[in-house]
């Protein structure tokens, strides 16, 4: 058995919970089918954001599997697998079909981003100096404050952006805005599922039937139902 | 243990903490003003007002502050596009931001303990004080200002410096929308650095002492007036 | 999301509509609030008796025990137990030669929620035993009752009356409380309002009824702590 | 500034008032000219304390004239028809000439002495601060209580406190002083050090009202004693002949009981 | 069932008891047989109390032996250097078997009369609850309250409360009955209702130690008085001694400024 770490909060299209109050999104498709290719009986264990980390090395779950971008402070305290899919930084903002994220189109304005995502590294690497930077605990909270106007921007990962902008909150508010430039330094590194330190065997195990997802199509196939481009 | 971020960090640290007092300092003065009122409404004639501010401490006093917190922010926030000129008003620099909203949802929240327990120590005042104000020849507004609503403060004095501190603990509570106080900065700092414990640790330390402050001050408030036991 | 859904279909308590979710929410506020309540009590019986026996290493640590969880913000109490807690738990145990055990998210939050509850109960428990008149007590002990049957007999049913109210007040915050568990991810009914309103975001609709939902968990506890009371103090001349 | 010399300082006509179905007061009158000193008593119940308390309107009365310091007040029948003064403003005027000595003494513990004896000049009448506390410390000095002028009223013992409740009500220079038993809430030691102060203002020549269970006193200093029985005045009259040689059965029975 | 006849109720020898610094008994000895009524006389703070209060252990004397009922209660010296009963079981034993009536009486307000009376009975003795409650009504119908029995002690009077009292005492079927000032608690009134009960048993020829106030009752009750003064016995024999011819300066001023 592989007890999944989900967040509980609501990241969709990546994970989310239906009226039902069962886990739903393209993260679970991915574990079921990641299951499926290992065999193996899969639990979810819904974790806060903050507590996915200490959850793990306290033994509480056994993969993060909860869209955490690869970064060099995490692997200080945990491994992670191959990436699943790559963080794609994007920023949707008010409908007024002029502006874009070019830094003159960005200047003084105020930028909502959860708190310590890769696109808060990428902003304080790229705009810093041209815009101010408001931070959520999570991306949802931004999506709000974006719908009343209190931000100009939010600056996060494509998916969860496109699906809010396809909401009808969404909708009538805002647009997107376009995707950043890509910047491997931050963003390179993707999104991979979170092991405890030297848990090889399952890392492997999951690199495996990652790649084998991908190879057989699979992959290609439920990623249709969520996204109009390749996350990966 | 690690506490070498504390040097980085300590800019994010100080404007959480001062953060921190303002909120309590502004929720707590306001939220008093208002429990006066209150309190006044639910011991007084008017049966509307008296309705008016039972509703009102019931419903404050009835649900999480976090809940409350959520509705104004983003509930009312929800709304805020529909207000024509709200954008280009002077009011749109305070509405954009949560300390206004984290602002009013404590002071409001405050308001209605605090007015619970004024409504009692106002019915404490014994009723020969309030005669004697009234045989001198006072108005009823007189005999409020200057003898009951004192005497009541003094009597719920005691009382008061436990919900200070209560109120203090409460403020963490604003960082879920999205202002930066001492709570907030340590989950920033949480989230960068990975560390679990240390910063809750540095929190917790900043409001144990902020409490020793707090009942120090009350003690001298107290002692203003001497009191034979 | 269709925008002509209507806040009855929104409400519902089937899928697609999110009442369900909502009380589900409600009763794991209950439960939580409740078994929190529980554990409250039990330490708090510990921590009172302990505080009065005079032993002086134990009064120390007790001490220690309810000034900090009193002055620390029960946020980060609880973010700090649920994360500290479990860990320290797994530790000890495999210290003792244990394997490490798995603490789900009801049982942590009961357990942290019932840790911050059982500092407020020992000073409320405290203050009601004291309150009993030492005579009372005596004529106990004049009629060779054991210290145990003593504490069943007199000082527990003594001490209830004068416990009750703040026992209200601590039910009353257990469950205010219990919405603070939504920070580590626990779904009760604030963190459900949540979900339910970052999905359909109907924001205000969902908080609004989880507040409702709330406000009548209050209201009818408080008539049963006024029956309750009412109860315990049949044996009291009411004071006019 | 007041109306004095012949006019009398208060005329009290048939006062009638009833708590529920309980009639308390039925037709009470009484009339008081400038340094009477009038002495009620009764028995407990007889509506002592409610008869004092309608006079400055603590109690409305549901029936009754009342002509206070050279003033008619005006009464008015309530949307719940209950009787009211027509006047807020006058009561609040009257009452501020008359001082009111409680059983209780009623100082305001969150004030010192000397501010619970300025309060009422300085707030009500507005008389200008440095003048009232000079007059107070001469009532307080008059009392024998100067040097306890800053301490609080829980500091003082029941005899001073009743004194200094007593130079409260003085220093608004009222025309009458009414006493509800000044005395009854003391210990009998403390008793004499208020009766005396009590006495030295009836040798004054202040106009005083008192309700009192000190048959002596009252027999003492009183110009005039009512009896009364029962919600009426079964006896009025100078103390000679209350206490000597009462015509109504009932009062020369409690008259005789409270002198053994 | 227990040993009676011949043998006696209670030796208590030398008894010493401090608190802190203060000698409080300085060697105090009592010897009771079966239906003795010994009265226990003397001034405030001579030691009365504390001297009753040794007998049941609710103070734990400094030194002193005692023989209870036929046992001998051994001693241990703690870790504090405090004296202190060697088998706490004993100790609850022999306190089952002495009742104890308090000056404040001490009802369990929780607890209906009948349940006051039948909670050591059931709980301690383990007798049969029916049987209990037979008994307990007995009890009531002889202090005349069996109207009573289903009462909270808060709604009763201070002298029922007492009488209460004494048949939750006798309900154990004690064989030493223990009164500390049973009547100071109550007005005049009640204290005759309370007296009569105590008489009564005295007459039954019940085995009574009584602290009292009241030297009329002690002289017409008692088969032995006991004078205390400052810790110490001044004088002890039967009341026509100790009030008609005592032997002690002392107990001859206290005796006769009872009597006044
Ligand atoms: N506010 C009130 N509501 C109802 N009944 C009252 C009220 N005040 C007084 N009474 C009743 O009116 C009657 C007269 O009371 P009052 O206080 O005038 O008696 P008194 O002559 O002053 O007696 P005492 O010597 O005991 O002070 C009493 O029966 C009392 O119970
Ligand atoms: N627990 C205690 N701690 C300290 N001193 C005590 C204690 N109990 C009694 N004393 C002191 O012991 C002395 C004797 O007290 P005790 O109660 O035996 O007197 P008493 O003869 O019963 O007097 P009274 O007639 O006033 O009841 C008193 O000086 C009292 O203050
Ligand atoms: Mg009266
Ligand atoms: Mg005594």
């Amino acid at each position: 058995e592989i007890r999944f770490g989900i967040v509980n909060e609501a990241y969709p299209p990546y994970t989310t919970k239906d009226a039902s109050g069962k886990s739903v999104g393209w993260e679970i498709d991915l574990m079921d089918a990641v299951c499926e290719q290992l065999k193996e009986k899969c639990t979810i264990v819904d974790v806060a954001w903050d507590g996915l980390i200490p959850a793990l090395e306290s033994n509480k779950i056994d993969v993060i599997w909860s869209s955490m971008s690869i970064t060099d402070e995490r692997k200080k305290r945990i491994d992670f697998t191959d990436k699943y899919y790559s963080s794609m930084a994007s920023m949707a903002g008010p409908r007024d079909g002029v502006l874009g994220v070019d830094p003159e189109h960005l200047k003084d304005k105020t930028v909502g981003i959860a708190v310590s995502t890769t696109q808060s590294a990428y902003f304080k690497k790229h705009f810093a100096d041209i815009a101010t930077e408001k931070s959520y605990a999570t991306v949802d909270e931004s999506f709000q404050d974006l719908a009343s106007g209190r931000v100009d921007y939010v600056f996060a990962d494509t998916g969860p952006l496109k699906e809010f902008l396809k909401t009808d909150l969404g909708k009538d508010c805002c647009e997107f805005k376009g995707t950043v430039p890509p910047d491997d330094a931050v963003l390179g590194a993707g999104v991979g599922g979170g092991v405890r330190k030297g848990d090889n065997e399952l890392r492997e195990k999951l690199n495996g039937a990652i790649k084998a997802i991908r190879a057989n199509g699979k992959y290609a196939e439920f990623n249709k139902k969520y996204f109009d481009y390749d996350p990966y | 243990m690690d506490f070498s971020w504390i040097i980085p960090y300590r800019e994010l640290l100080l404007q959480g903490a001062l953060l921190t007092c303002m909120l309590l300092l502004i929720s707590v003065v306001l939220g008093f003003a208002i429990a006066i009122g209150l309190a006044i409404a639910q011991v007084g004639k008017n049966p509307v007002l008296k309705m008016a501010a039972k509703g009102y401490c019931t419903f404050f006093r009835g649900t999480p502050l976090l809940i409350q917190l959520w509705l104004i922010y983003y509930g009312l926030g929800s709304y805020l596009p529909f207000i024509p000129g709200l954008r280009s008003s002077f009011l749109w620099p305070i509405m954009r931001e949560g300390l206004f909203f984290a602002a009013v949802a404590l002071t409001l929240n405050f308001a209605a303990y605090q007015g619970e327990i004024l409504r009692g120590t106002l019915l404490a005042v014994p009723r020969g004080e309030l005669e004697a104000a009234k045989a001198a020849g006072m108005r009823p507004g007189m005999v409020l200002r200057r003898i009951w609503l004192p005497r009541a403060i003094r009597i719920g004095l005691p009382t008061f410096a436990g919900e200070v501190i209560l109120q203090l603990k409460a403020t963490p509570i604003v960082f879920s929308v999205t202002v930066m106080d001492l709570y907030g900065a340590a989950y920033k700092i949480r989230q960068d650095t990975l560390l679990v414990y240390e910063p809750l640790i540095v929190v917790a330390a900043f409001y144990v002492a902020l409490t020793f402050v707090i009942t120090q001050v009350f003690q001298r408030f107290e002692n203003a007036v001497p009191t034979r036991r | 999301m269709n925008s002509s859904t209507s806040i009855f279909q929104l409400l519902a308590v089937s899928p697609p509509g999110w009442g369900g979710v909502l009380l589900t929410g409600a009763l794991a506020t209950l439960f939580i609030s409740f078994g929190a309540y529980l554990v409250g009590m039990a330490l708090g019986l510990f921590g009172a008796l302990g505080k009065l026996s005079g032993v002086p290493p134990v009064r120390f640590a007790l001490n220690f025990y309810t000034t900090v969880v009193r002055a620390v913000p029960e946020l980060v109490l609880i973010v700090a137990l649920y994360y500290a807690g479990t860990d320290g738990l797994n530790r000890a145990l495999s210290w003792a030669g244990i394997g490490p055990i798995e603490v789900n998210g009801l049982v942590a939050a009961i357990a942290v929620l019932g840790f911050v509850q059982g500092a407020y109960m020992t000073e409320v428990l405290r203050g009601a035993i004291l309150s009993i008149p030492a005579g009372q007590l005596e004529a106990a002990k004049a009629f060779g009752m054991r210290p145990t049957l003593r504490f069943r007999r007199i000082i527990l049913p003594s001490l209830i009356p004068n416990a009750l109210p703040g026992f209200a007040n601590l039910w009353l915050s257990v469950i205010k409380d219990s919405a603070l568990i939504a920070v580590v991810g626990y779904q009760e009914l604030a963190l459900a309002a949540r979900v339910a309103a970052s999905n359909t975001k109907q924001y205000m609709l969902f908080f609004l009824a989880a507040a409702m939902l709330y406000l009548a968990i209050t209201i009818i506890s408080n008539l049963l702590f006024s029956a309750l009371e009412a109860h315990f103090r049949r044996g009291q001349r009411p004071i006019h | 500034m007041r109306q004095e010399a012949a006019q009398p300082a208060l005329v009290v006509r048939d006062v009638h008032k009833s708590f529920g179905a309980l009639k308390v007061l039925k037709g009470i009158s009484l009339d008081a000219s400038k340094g009477d000193v009038i002495s009620i008593i009764g028995s407990s119940g007889s509506g002592k304390s409610t008869f004092l308390r309608c006079i400055n309107f603590l109690e409305i009365p549901d029936q009754g004239s009342f002509h206070i310091n050279g003033e008619d007040v005006e009464f008015r029948t309530g949307r719940d028809g209950k009787s009211y003064p027509s006047n807020a403003r006058q009561v609040e005027r009257l009452r501020s000439g008359l001082g009111m000595v409680f059983q209780s003494f009623n100082l305001w513990p969150h004030m010192t002495i000397l501010q619970n004896i300025i309060e009422a000049p300085v707030h009500v009448l507005k008389v200008d601060r440095k003048a009232a506390i000079e007059k107070a410390e001469a009532l307080l000095a008059k009392v024998g209580l100067y040097e306890k002028r800053d301490s609080y009223p829980a500091f003082l013992s029941g005899g001073q406190q009743q004194r200094a409740s007593i130079a409260r009500a003085l220093c608004v220079d009222p025309a009458v002083m009414l006493f509800d038993e000044p005395t009854s809430a003391l210990d009998p030691e403390l008793v004499g050090e208020v009766l005396k102060v009590i006495r030295g203002l009836a040798e004054e020549g202040r106009t005083m009202v008192m309700v009192t269970h000190e048959m002596k006193f009252a027999r003492d200093v009183s110009t005039r004693v009512m009896f009364l029985h029962q919600g009426q005045v079964e006896e009025v009259g100078p103390p000679s002949q209350v206490f000597g040689a009462p015509t109504s059965a009932r009062c020369r029975e409690f008259t005789a009981a409270g002198s053994h």
